[in-house]
């Protein structure tokens, strides 16, 4: 499906600022980030440490993604 | 009132109280240091999912009012570039008793190190800029 | 600076920091509540063997930086009459770390109430005024 | 000996407003108490809570008294 991602804080030097137009063979959050992992070497570092939104809720693996969705990209937080 | 702001944060008011009511108050502040881990830092730049950021950060203070018995619990994060010194967080706790304001406070600044889409890239004096590492979300894949 | 003043309490002077090595401040401010014990209030006196209080409060700000590993400690305590919601006393730690800077002020806030002479007088809604039992100083024969 | 003493907050409505001349037959800061307490029926709500101060220091029961000298009278603390 088509994806809209937008990464944030240190995803951005190695994604772009985005939104990032993808398409992807996926139907969940936890396929888009192996997917991910997979299309970009350099995100290495944050294996199992991004945590994707949609609006302002966090997704969990399982959750279905629709066509067209805009995808929060959310490394570690270090707000303070 | 929003918790997230691009211009200096007003300490004043989060002091104000709404009456009188409570007899504590108690105001937390965290700013840039002139250095980190040994780097001498000239200055940080904070970045947030802004939507996600904003409902988390109502969501710590709705909590901190119940779980703490506490009166109220503002909390208001600066983005943007920020030169040394300036304040990055202000989490003000007004409460009748001083116990619960102390333990409100606390919990609520590391509930927000936890928790709220914040990212913090710290500018050093020898030109390099780095993103600090931070706290995983729980819901990270 | 001394510890005790007439004046209302001003905070701008107590959060403004020395210099930048700070990454914490922490503001307790203790107010005159509307109620205490049930019984309405509408007013406080704060009296003080002013001498012995200066000194205790000036021993408390020092064993605070030095057992807290804080920057600087500074507490104001006001004397005479205060109106509801008025600040009776100010508590304001810096400190490189957050950690050590709730620690010193809750610990300073204790100390203050066990150790430095001043005596609270609660002035009711109804007329009557009542002295507040406290703490019973550690050389009481 | 003769004694000045200055009582504070709620010892001040039972000895009044001070300072109090007063000659005593005590030598000792606790002797002084003693005899206060004999003399002021008054004051027996502060038994062994009232503590002694020269100047801006506490003095132990044992502390010498010396004549004329000004004694504060120190009630239980409530400040905050």
């Amino acid at each position: 499906m088509k994806l809209q991602l937008r990464p944030y804080g240190p995803l951005i030097p190695v994604l772009g600022e985005g939104p990032l137009a993808v398409e992807a063979p996926v139907h969940t959050a936890g396929e888009l980030l192996d997917w991910l992992h997979g299309q970009y070497p350099d995100l290495a570092p944050w294996r199992r440490r991004i945590a994707c939104g949609m609006g302002a809720s966090l997704l969990g693996a399982d959750a279905a993604l629709t066509d067209q969705a805009e995808i929060a990209l959310i490394p570690p937080v270090s707000g303070g | 009132m929003p918790h997230l702001t691009s211009q200096p944060i007003a300490l004043q008011p989060l002091l104000q109280a709404d009456g009188h009511a409570d007899g504590a108050v108690l105001l937390f502040t965290g700013t840039v240091r002139e250095q980190n881990e040994g780097r001498p830092v000239n200055g940080m730049s904070y970045s947030a999912h802004e939507a996600m950021a904003e409902q988390v950060l109502g969501e710590i203070c709705r909590q901190a009012e119940t779980d703490f018995a506490i009166s109220r619990c503002r909390i208001i994060h600066r983005l943007g570039e920020l030169a040394l010194g300036e304040i990055s967080v202000a989490i003000a706790v007004h409460s009748p008793h001083r116990d619960q304001a102390y333990a409100a406070s606390r919990w609520a600044i590391e509930e927000l190190k936890r928790r709220v889409p914040i990212f913090k890239q710290e500018h050093y004096l020898d030109g390099d800029s780095r993103y600090l590492d931070g706290s995983t979300l729980d819901e990270a894949l």
